[in-house]
């Protein structure tokens, strides 16, 4: 095991599954940049946030793909491909902009093997940027993970770590599923302990990064991170917690939190997105309808607010949700009797 | 003047336009029956498009469709009874009844589905022009649209990008005049189509749509241009449609005989018999016969599907995914 | 009082507001038909679905907009010029076609007005045709109301008899917020008593259409329809059902969802989306949070199924639930003790 | 050759371009100490093409403007304050903080705002230019686009519908010869962007955007265009920016003294001079007092900006909308 950062672990497997299958090809806006540029200079920058770096000197301009700014293409282009028995790996920049590509995410790339009757296949994987935290605004900060969850055929795929950044990425381009990737933006220089050689985690399997009997925290992205902060001071308070990390939010690991649920009684779900139709709501909603009994106070979602993500930075940090938020939402079911 | 076609090429060319004619024509008395369910269009007066575009094609060389994709399927290969089955809904059908009318494909045949979504082709056809460029056999992809979809951004999208990445795609651009119940000289803006393929850097010829030959030959300047490296190019067919956008149109936006002439001057399959029967490279037995045999085709296609099973329940929430959980 | 279809409903509400307002105006393809056509019949459809005909005759060409095939230009322009002062109300002629329009829906109008420090307003309105049930395939027959639900900005609203028709559009047209307002395909020909003359129903005021102690059923769009259906055969088995419909899905009347649940502690939530991140999971998610200790029983979610909208007539019908599937879920709750 | 105009214009003309230019150098410096959050697009080097444009417009004229929108705002006369105080993210920003760089908007400016989504300004701005049409009262809407916005679909749209419902749109296309990290050359294919405009329709000019004068004269004729109800027209202004794409862009893509050279040879307000002062319509020391006075009003801008209270926290829920409930 090496410490990596989750930057240098998603490169990484890029460059391993590139070399791996001469069928994988990357493609985005920028993603080796330089291209045009009077410099001469090739690889000018490896991508906005650096994570595609190395692989346009290594594997060439055929399948490192920069391309103009057309995210609907972007997306459409890989996922013909991917039809036609390639996989592509496209980048849309910012997870806002999925707004811009959705058609081909949800119409089409989703859609292709139930339509056909089981004869397509559409092995395609769509990285994404997302998350707040950055002073980017309304515009560049929002996390989307809630529309790609509710689409039939698709898969979400979440990773909180380095070594899940790897084994979660080789598992999505090695999927024969259309699989939406998301990275939160404040997490690529964050650094953990990745294993050597291949790693592949399966779909659909939470991760269980803390065992207690009292409160069952489940969450997802970033929050995980936040989540554990606040376990460590709940811990110094007695309070005892699960933490349920989803790793991917379709497949949902239902069992992994029906256990935790039967186990605690009480639920805090940590969701980055505003609350309508959120993972939250989704969560909290399964758990009411399949694991009532279990439950003895009140489930606490803790989302952003139902507003766009604020420019100035302290309305910014108060709009995320923050350990602190976690740590009372805990309390709050802690108390109810 | 036309390139020259063998005597089984033009046979072949024709039992394909007829199969798509008879295909339409049986469909639209079905459709009246009330026994087939949602949309359909209809392809019937532009099959020398997708017949002369297709005889260049094999099973390697990749399309991608439109709402109005009988054609295109049945040009590119697609089984006849298991379209029909589909469009019927039926478990006999190439999806299983699952996708419709709108959604036809055969993966195996190269062709990647008709498509409910105007213009959501384009960058699907890149992609397989991308696919194509990646084997490097001189493969292409091909993305038929109508004249109304050309106003759609993801196909101007497309356009770009093919040429940027240097993919050999070919936009088959096919003018039928209308878009739903909207004319072509509205919803264009600036009305030249040619000139906005050019703009992207696209090679473009215009040709008759109605005559096979022209869009034969049109094709195959396009296909040696886009198989040998140059990038993409574009095609704009001008053709007609003899039947409403959907079953059930009642086309009050067409001049009352504009059908009825276009049927007597610019029927494709009356073109061909015309430019093919007197130098007798093929006889009108042989198309006689051809037309026999589709008819038989077509009845059997119909009895079959209506008497196939139907989709079985577990279907309904199979192949979301090839693996979940 | 009158009866009228919905469509007639609609379609008048447009006339009026039309008239009252010349700052309102139409868009959308084919809204009149026969722009370019040969027969020189200038209304040749008055919509696909026949909801504005009569207007392009009355009020002409310039407010009256037959459009290109261009759905995130036919939001957008109605948005920038409701941001000129106009009100914009553009029609998506089918609500699956939101995934090319959800960027000036989603990053564009809902967030002016925040980013602009209230300065902004934004009063467009776009009307979407939706829903399954008329063998349309997988990309015409998707919801797509979970999603304008989740985005802060945006109010949804879904009318479910022809009289809310007509209060909720002219709400809609005179509200200075964005509004997508959500129409079932499969409802444009129902009939019902519409209010003459001006008619308002303020948004975030769910109607209680039937009053019962033992469960609450929460529905919207044309699953009140379907609940109303199980509601009378319920009856007969000796359950009393309370029905709440939404109305408008955001906002959403919270305390009318609180006030039944408080009375029957027994919840079934009928929404014809694919269940994840859906209307059903974020009220479930909702009264598990903030009506807990009323609940009775595991809350039900009536949804269609995590799969794409099939066209085989007898798998749709199975697809999308049906008064049988309530009256199950309603039994269900009941039998739980 | 150029058109003429009075000293007075010329002066204003002046102040803004050295506005622009001094608020966005005095930003590059304040970037560095900090206190300025996330993502800034430093316009310097781009000023003739905004000030040319807005001199034309009055507050009726409505413009569209991008990520790259501080020139624009300027030009359109945003409160150079409020647009300081904006991007330092305080209360007393021209949005209360809660837009940021990208998103500072005036709507009593007719200036609707800088825009994050590359492209999201056509669509917009059509509907300006339709609410223009439906007041006839002869005023435009403006749509301010980089050359790599000119490869999205929206703006293609947004073309095509301007022609269509023959709205009085304006597309200002700004080459500054990159898009983020990549070069014009490869983004867009066909590389001729005017052939574009012209394919749907748009009567296109195409000048030197580092020269006011061609700037103004050529918006003087799309104006009048435009004005009459001619419908939407075009134009393509070659141009430079001074900085990277955004604040802290290492620019490896771009050759080492490209930015001194054209600092020197392609300065719109060095250009502005050399055309201005030798036939002393304008006098070296009343631009003198106008760089003074704008030093000045750039110094308080930054000193109030930093001294501003914070945007309160009530303002983190409020204006979602004006009500709901
Ligand atoms: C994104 C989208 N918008 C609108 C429609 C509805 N629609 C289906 S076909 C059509 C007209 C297409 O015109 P054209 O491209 O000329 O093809 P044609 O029908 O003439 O073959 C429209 C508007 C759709 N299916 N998809
Ligand atoms: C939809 C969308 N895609 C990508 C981006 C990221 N991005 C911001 S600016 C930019 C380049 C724009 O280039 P151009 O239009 O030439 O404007 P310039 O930056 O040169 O002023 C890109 C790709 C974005 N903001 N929005
Ligand atoms: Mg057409
Ligand atoms: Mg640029």
């Amino acid at each position: 095991m090496a410490i990596k950062t989750y930057r240098e672990a998603l490169n990484e497997v890029m460059h391993s599954e590139m070399e791996r299958d001469s069928n994988v090809f990357v493609c985005g806006e920028d993603i080796s940049g330089g291209a045009g540029g009077t410099s001469g200079e090739r690889e000018a920058s490896g991508g906005i946030f650096g994570v595609t770096a190395g692989l346009l000197p290594r594997f060439g301009e055929d399948r490192v793909i920069d391309t103009p700014i057309s995210e609907n293409t972007i997306v459409g282009m890989a996922v013909g491909a991917s039809l036609a028995g390639k996989r592509g790996v496209a980048e849309i920049m910012f997870a806002d902009f999925v707004t811009l590509a959705l058609d081909q995410m949800m119409n089409q790339a989703a859609k292709f093997r139930y339509m056909s009757g089981g004869k397509a296949k559409c092995p395609v994987v769509i990285r994404v940027p997302y998350g707040a935290g950055m002073n980017m605004g309304a515009q560049h900060s929002q996390t989307m993970y809630n529309i790609v969850t509710s689409v039939p055929g698709l898969k979400c795929v979440m990773p909180t770590s380095p070594a899940d950044a790897k084994g979660l990425l080789t598992a999505a381009i090695r999927d024969d599923d259309p699989v939406v990737f998301f990275e939160h933006k404040a997490m690529y220089g964050s650094k953990g302990e990745v294993p050597d050689g291949e790693y592949i985690i399966p779909f659909g399997q939470a991760a269980v990064l803390n065992e207690g009997d009292d409160v069952s925290i489940i969450a997802m992205g970033r929050m995980v991170l936040f989540a554990k902060e606040s376990i460590k001071k709940l811990k110094a308070e007695g309070i005892n917690c699960d933490l349920i990390d989803l790793r991917t939010t379709s497949p949902l690991d239902e069992n992994a939190i029906l256990d935790s649920v039967e186990k605690t009684g009480r639920v805090v779900i940590v969701d980055e997105s505003t609350p309508r139709c959120s993972l939250a709501s989704d969560i909290a909603g399964f758990i009411v309808s399949h694991g009532f009994s279990s439950l003895k106070a009140p489930v606490q979602q803790v989302t952003s607010p139902h507003a766009p993500v604020p420019f100035a930075r302290e309305l910014e940090r108060a709009y995320v949700p923050s350990p602190e938020n976690i740590s009372t939402a805990v309390r709050r079911v802690m108390n109810y009797k | 003047m036309s390139l020259q076609q063998s005597r089984d090429q033009l046979l072949g060319a024709y039992r394909q336009m007829k199969t798509i004619r008879e295909f339409e024509e049986r469909l639209h008395k079905e459709i009246m029956t009330g026994e087939i369910a949602g949309f359909t269009h209809l392809y019937s007066g532009q099959e020398a498009v997708a017949v002369g575009v297709c005889q260049h094609l094999d099973t390697e060389d990749l399309i991608v469709s439109t709402h109005r994709g009988h054609g295109h399927c049945i040009a590119k290969g697609c089984n006849v009874k298991g379209m029909m089955a589909e469009i019927y809904g039926r478990s006999t059908g190439l999806g299983k009844g699952k996708g419709g009318s709108m959604h036809i494909a055969d993966f195996d045949k190269g062709m990647l589905g008709a498509n409910g979504i105007v213009g959501a082709g384009g960058p699907l056809a890149v992609g397989a022009a991308l696919s194509a460029k990646l084997d490097g056999k001189g493969k292409v992809g091909i993305c038929f649209s109508g004249e109304g979809s050309i106003n759609q951004g993801a196909v101007f999208e497309a356009m770009n990008m093919a040429k940027v990445i240097n993919a050999p795609a070919i936009f088959i651009i096919e003018i039928n005049g209308y878009s739903e119940h909207t004319g072509a000289s509205y919803s264009v803006g600036g009305v030249d189509i040619a000139k906005r393929t050019e703009g992207f850097g696209l090679k473009t010829i215009e040709a008759d749509g109605c005559d096979y030959h022209a869009v034969y030959d049109a094709m195959a300047e396009l296909l040696d241009y886009s198989r040998s490296g140059n990038g993409p190019s574009a095609a704009v067919f001008n053709t007609t449609r003899f039947f409403g956008h959907y079953e059930g149109d009642p086309q009050n936006y067409r001049e009352k005989n504009e059908v009825k002439d276009h049927r007597s001057t610019r029927d494709c399959l009356k073109k061909f018999c015309k430019d093919n029967l007197p130098s007798g490279i093929v006889t009108q037995s042989e198309l006689d016969e051809i037309d026999a045999s589709v008819m038989g085709l077509i009845d059997e296609a119909v009895t079959e599907a209506r008497n196939a099973p139907p989709t079985p329940m577990e279907e309904m929430e199979a192949d979301v995914y090839i693996s979940y959980e």
